[in-house]
């Protein structure tokens, strides 16, 4: 891994300029009508996925704490955006801002006091979180209750949701490469030893958590604007869980992959329209043939891996004996 | 002032004492050995030391300081850093990022310079970068700093350890049975770069060890538990001589010395 | 680098994998539709209606019933020979009962499909996803069930042929007090159901409004079954009536669990009631209980009764519900606001439906200046396991 | 609130605890078996009710040999989904076999919800003649008894064959360590089979009890009962058989005494508490600290 300067520039230029020419290519096969409004939307849809899936991703994936409550924060975020926007006449872009700050200051209320539990335990507390915020709006008249909120104005567009998730991808890949993204991975390795080479798990766990809010906060956003109306049982954990498939089957830390299996995943249901109500036990089928796929796939990896490590041990011990 | 001053330390899980009354003086560039049999309680002694645990009652300073109650990563910061009993690398990581997990703490750029990637950013990330392949280059893994951790074979495992351990640049240095499962020419191997480390880096090291040689070869002092209790201290010689020793733990092993 | 551009890469890849599917899904994209369209004479044009409505998840039954009827209006138009002369198919898509999901089906039917016109959605929720949509693209869109005052605000596109949750509730309010003599009242509510708590709103207002007192307001949520807790607590205040405004399936059983709980209160219920499981599941606990409703089965309009005996004929012996009617309803309203319009253009249909004035199954339809259907309400009274007509409530001027 | 009210809210409280407490038994054997959250443990549930709807709407069984049925019915699918969606991925880790476990919790409720209709059946209630029971001032009924009575019975039953049966030596074996099981010449798959046959059994038996309590099914109806269930199981401290008992009866009582305070909060209530509960003690009421060994 490089971490010069003029390396980085560099990087950091040709991902701008790839974007923008897949920006491009897009926004042209819009204005041409190839991709006509239904499939705009889906791909705007899987935009604001991808943002939702890659701040999930450095919460599980990353840090390795398993939350089944994201979706509170996006809920957070659309609620915070729309309601200033719709009060106070806000700007849009900082609207947006404010929702996914607010997000990010829920995450970190809230991971404060629940990230020192574990496992199944932190994931059905997450999950109760997400619940509570769902209930809260519901009880909440001037955010329109269960009745939801109209009247949002329709401002997000191709472009804002693109760069959006380009930003998205920016920052969270200049975290998980840098020393906080080493701490957050340490974290998920092994915290006892991290905590005894110096690294404060807790702090970054909070780090993670408060970060993925503001993204999820930030989607949230981008969502509102899109939909024109929120009602809070979109938020409930169901979509969670949703998050917690496109990680999963993205695979460990990986942005690619989640950006491939939130697309992928996003579009299925789409795809699997023609089948009718079959499609919905389509669709589970599968994600556990998947699942079990994924596994065997794994094991035939670590085999060739295993291979080679054999080798390489072998070399590794004529030359520490040298 | 002596480095490390740890007084009457005591602790307990539910109504059983683990270790009583435990008592040590170090000070600098000492090496001392902990022995004992199993379950004596020289790992919990570890855990206190290291804030894993915080003792029931008793003293413990660093470095003029008082350790006792704090977290474990700030008596890391507090320059007190340990290996562990059943190696605790971070297995899919790579070699070279196991040891730069160590340098966190002591780098200084906060979430904006990472997320912008300001100048200070690059500069301590180069920083590290050089640390770590150096502290590599010293332990002989330099040409494995990109596989993954787990792949490495056991005896290096054990020298990632203590790398990854002395990249948290400690003044003490707390190994926990470093020869397990070593053989012989390793253990040898061991006790060389045990020595080496401290003259090199200047550091204190306290050792648990139940490879006798290894113990009575580098160790200038050793403190034998026995149920929790201290049950005799003095050099090497001194150790080999004590009755109580032989009859709680040495016995038949010190017959083979 | 390579992370980056793998990024890039594969974001590419399935975003115009997508794009790909564009051609073929949108063009197979009327399997859903009954045979009814195929098998009639091949005419070469056929207007196409998009219907959206939920057909799985929670909400689906209600769903499955609005198809129904749908299907049984299709099939009437188009062996009547269609509308000016060419055939109609009903698109049905399915949105889950969820609002994202109702966008993105919307879309689907306006842009892929190019439907003329929307019956739907079905759920409140849904149907306030997707008006601004059909506001935006100018397709009319119809709800035969979408309850919420706020739906039709978003334009002048959009219509509902049922009455908003405040009519149901006033209606309630104004039978317990002046019909029922009720001085007291209980409410009991699903708090994350938009359509429970849209009612209970308005029949605490009105209510109180005429002088009448609500003893207790309690609530639950959605997928409970046990009231116990709420119903204790109400027993003791003794409520003249008390207000159910949710489904059949719950409200049965909180009647059940009421009268064992020692609540004497009159039940009192919106539309949700009607269904003949609503016997069934609750039991004696549902005889003597008033309810709103869009028109009774035991009519002798005859709207209603051709309507009762084709649903039959056409599905095995099935008494039609609400939501079947509504639905067919809905579709009945468009069909002939295209045939008065004599084209499928948007603002012809528009206008048509603005100035439609006839009776259907649930009665007689004209929209007011906030595109509302203003229509009678009937009260329905249950008697030994069977809902008979009890009133009409026309609407205040 | 009086006297009498708070007795009988008391009784109430119970009454749903004993719901969540007959569910969350099943929920937490398995855990505490193989320590994997089965989101499937609810539709298991769900379909045990359709078994006995099935069984005793067509062929007019009565109450004990529809029970009897349905919870055969759901111990051979347990242990289908068990070797057919789990099985491949027990070496893998606990988030890939969640993601399958919602997979498979999916599949069984929009496929029956496709083969069976969304609409709700009326469940044929009357196999179990139900009355109501005064006790002085305060009343409940034999069903919410005979529930609260089965699910005491039920979590001796298990302790009793974890504890004290082969077959129970081998599931906590396993549990300890798979490998060692293995290695001790346990069978770990036909004790795995055999905690999800009994796990899923219980589910089965708890789905056609509740269904005539409440009396109708739908294909979503494990969903609502399922969180609560889990919730319970995680209250109690996952794993153990009593906390699932203690912790659903706890639950109920709570819930019930907080909305007949304040209804608004019933929908959050349970967790609410769990997550304080959780805060202050993380491994739940009977659960104890595990620390790890370093």
């Amino acid at each position: 891994m490089s971490v010069s300067l003029t390396a980085s520039l560099k990087k950091l230029g040709i991902f701008l300029a790839a974007s923008v020419a897949v920006f491009v290519v897009f926004t042209l096969l819009i204005s041409t009508g190839v991709i006509n409004a239904y499939y705009k939307r889906i791909l705007m849809t899987i935009c604001i996925n991808i943002i939702l899936a890659l701040s999930t991703n450095l919460i599980i994936n990353f840090t390795g704490q398993l939350t089944l409550g994201h979706s509170a924060f996006m809920a957070i975020g659309a609620y915070a955006a729309a309601a200033i926007s719709l009060k106070t006449g806000l700007p849009f872009v900082l609207s947006l801002i404010f929702g996914g700050l607010v997000a990010g200051l829920f995450g970190f209320l809230i991971g404060l006091p629940t990230l020192r539990l574990k496992g199944d335990y932190l994931a059905i507390t997450t999950m109760g979180f997400c619940q509570i915020i769902v209930v809260a709006i519901q009880n909440i008249p001037q955010l329109g209750g269960a009745q939801g909120l109209p009247g949002i104005p329709g401002k997000t567009t191709f472009a804002w949701v693109f760069f959006c998730m380009i930003l998205t991808i920016l920052v969270l890949h200049n975290v998980v490469s840098s020393k906080q993204g080493r701490a957050m991975i340490s974290v998920r390795e092994d915290e006892i030893a991290a905590e005894a080479m110096g690294v404060n798990t807790t702090r970054y766990k909070v780090m993670a958590f408060t970060l993925g809010a503001f993204f999820a906060g930030l989607a949230g956003g981008l969502y509102a604007f899109l939909m024109m109306f929120i009602e809070p049982t979109t938020f409930n954990y169901f979509k969670s869980i949703d998050l917690v498939i496109y990680v999963v089957l993205g695979g460990a830390g990986n942005f690619a992959g989640c950006i491939a299996s939130t697309s992928i995943l996003t579009f299925l249901p789409e795809a699997l329209r023609a089948f009718g109500d079959l499609r919905l036990v389509i669709y589970p089928l599968l994600l556990i043939i998947i699942m079990i796929l994924r596994v065997k796939n794994i094991r035939v990896m670590r085999l060739v891996k295993m291979i080679g490590r054999h080798k390489g041990g072998k070399e590794g011990d004529s030359h520490a004996a040298a | 002032m002596p480095l490390l001053d740890i007084q009457n330390i005591s602790i307990r899980f539910g109504g059983l004492t683990a270790v009583a009354d435990f008592s040590l003086t170090m000070g600098d560039h000492d090496i001392y050995g902990l022995i004992g049999p199993n379950g004596a309680g020289k790992t919990t002694v570890f855990n206190m030391l290291t804030g894993v645990y915080t003792p029931t009652s008793g003293t413990m300073t660093f470095d003029g300081e008082s350790i006792v109650g704090l977290k474990p990563y700030n008596i890391t910061k507090k320059k007190i850093a340990r290996t562990f009993q059943n190696i605790r690398l971070m297995k899919n990581l790579s070699v070279l990022d196991n040891v730069k997990i160590s340098f966190i703490y002591q780098e200084k750029y906060g979430l904006t310079s990472a997320i912008l990637r300001l100048p200070s950013f690059f500069h301590e990330e180069e920083d590290v970068q050089k640390k770590s392949l150096e502290l590599l280059k010293v332990f002989h893994l330099d040409d494995k700093k990109d596989e993954m951790a787990a792949n490495l074979p056991y005896g290096e495992q054990r020298r990632l350890e203590i790398a990854r351990a002395l990249a948290t640049q400690p003044k003490l240095l707390l190994l926990d049975e470093p020869a397990a499962g070593m053989n012989p020419q390793e253990t040898q191997e061991l006790t060389e770069l045990i020595r080496w480390i401290r003259k090199t880096f200047k550091i204190s090291i306290l050792l648990i060890e139940h490879d006798m040689r290894l113990v009575m070869s580098v160790c200038e002092k050793i403190v034998v538990l026995d149920y929790g209790k201290i049950i005799a201290r003095g050099t090497p010689d001194e150790i080999k001589a004590n009755p109580k020793v032989i009859e709680a733990y040495l016995g038949e092993e010190a017959a083979h010395a | 680098m390579k992370k980056l551009m793998a990024c890039v890469l594969s974001l590419a890849l399935t975003v115009s994998f997508s794009a790909c599917q564009a051609g073929p899904s949108g063009s197979s994209a009327g399997g859903d539709t009954g045979a009814s369209a195929q098998n009639s004479a091949a005419s070469g044009e056929t207007i196409k209606i998009g219907v959206v409505t939920p057909l799985t998840g929670q909400t689906s039954s209600f769903g499955q019933s609005a198809k129904k009827g749908l299907e049984l209006l299709e099939e009437q138009v188009n062996s009547a020979g269609g509308i000016n002369g060419q055939k109609v198919d009903f698109l049905v898509q399915d949105d889950e009962g969820k609002a994202a999901t109702a966008v993105t089906v919307g879309q689907k039917l306006i842009n892929s499909d190019k439907v003329v016109a929307i019956v739907g959605p079905l759920t409140s929720t849904c149907a306030n996803s997707l008006a601004p949509i059909c506001q935006q693209y100018q397709v009319p869109m119809v709800t035969g069930t979408g309850t919420n005052t706020k739906i039709t605000e978003a334009g002048d596109f959009i219509f509902r042929t049922c009455f908003i949750d405040p009519f149901q509730g006033q209606v309630m309010a104004k039978f317990a007090s002046e019909d029922l003599k009720a001085k007291t009242a209980a409410i009991l509510f699903n708090n994350g159901d938009d359509y429970s708590k849209g009612l209970a709103e308005a029949f605490k207002s009105n209510f109180t409004s005429k002088g009448g007192r609500i003893v207790a307001e309690e609530t639950y949520n959605t997928g409970d079954k046990d009231f116990n807790a709420q119903l204790t607590k109400i027993a003791p205040k003794k409520p003249d009536v008390m207000f159910l405004p949710d489904y059949y399936s719950t409200v049965a059983v909180i009647a059940k669990e009421a009268r064992s709980a020692g609540v004497k209160a009159t039940f009192l219920g919106g539309d949700g009631w009607d269904s003949s499981e609503l016997f069934s599941i609750g039991g004696d606990a549902v005889n003597g209980v008033y309810f709103s409703n869009h028109y009774a089965a035991d009519d002798t309009a005859k709207e209603v009764v051709q309507f009762i005996k084709d649903y039959k004929a056409k599905y095995s012996n099935t008494v039609p519900d609400a939501m079947a009617a509504l639905n067919y309803d809905a579709g009945k309203v468009l069909l002939e606001s295209i045939k008065k319009a004599g084209s499928t253009d948007a603002n012809a249909i528009k206008e048509a439906l603005k100035s439609y004035d006839g009776t259907v199954v649930s009665g007689h339809i004209k929209f007011n200046e906030k595109r509302d259907a203003v229509k009678a309400a009937v009260i329905i009274k249950t008697v030994d396991g069977k809902e008979k007509f009890f009133k009409k409530i026309q609407p205040d001027a | 609130m009086s006297l009498v009210e708070f007795l009988q809210q008391l009784i109430n409280g119970l009454s749903l605890g004993s719901v969540y407490a007959l569910i969350a038994l099943g929920y937490t054997m398995v855990y505490g078996i193989i320590g994997l959250i089965n989101f499937a443990h609810c539709d298991v549930y769900m379909v045990g009710a359709y078994i006995g709807y099935f069984v005793a709407t067509d062929l007019h069984l009565p109450f004990v040999p529809t029970l009897l049925v349905a919870m055969l019915g759901t111990a051979i699918a347990g242990v289908l989904i068990e070797r057919i969606a789990y099985k491949p991925l027990r070496r893998s880790t606990n988030i890939s076999l969640l993601i399958t476990a919602i997979g498979v919790s999916l599949l069984l409720e929009n496929g029956f919800n496709w083969l069976f209709g969304g609409n709700p059946r009326t469940y044929p209630h009357d196999i179990l003649q139900q009355s109501n029971v005064e006790l002085g001032p305060v009343h409940s009924d034999t069903l919410h008894l005979i529930i609260l009575g089965t699910s005491l019975l039920l979590m001796i039953l298990l302790q009793v064959v974890i504890y004290r049966t082969k077959i129970g030596k081998a599931m906590r074996a396993t549990s300890t360590d798979k490998d060692a099981a293995e290695l001790m010449g346990i069978n770990v798959d036909t004790t795995i089979s055999a905690t999800f046959a009994i796990g899923s059994a219980l589910a089965g038996a708890a789905g056609v009890l509740v269904a005539i309590l409440y009396s109708s099914i739908d294909p979503y109806m494990g969903i609502q009962p399922g969180i609560k269930a889990f919730t319970a199981a995680v209250f109690g401290g996952i794993g153990l058989i009593p906390g699932a008992f203690v912790g659903g009866i706890i639950l109920g009582v709570i819930e019930t005494f907080v909305t007949a305070w304040y209804s608004q909060l019933s929908g959050a209530i349970g967790f609410i508490v769990l997550i304080i509960i959780l805060i202050i003690k993380p491994s739940g009421l009977l659960g104890k600290k595990v620390s790890e060994k370093v």
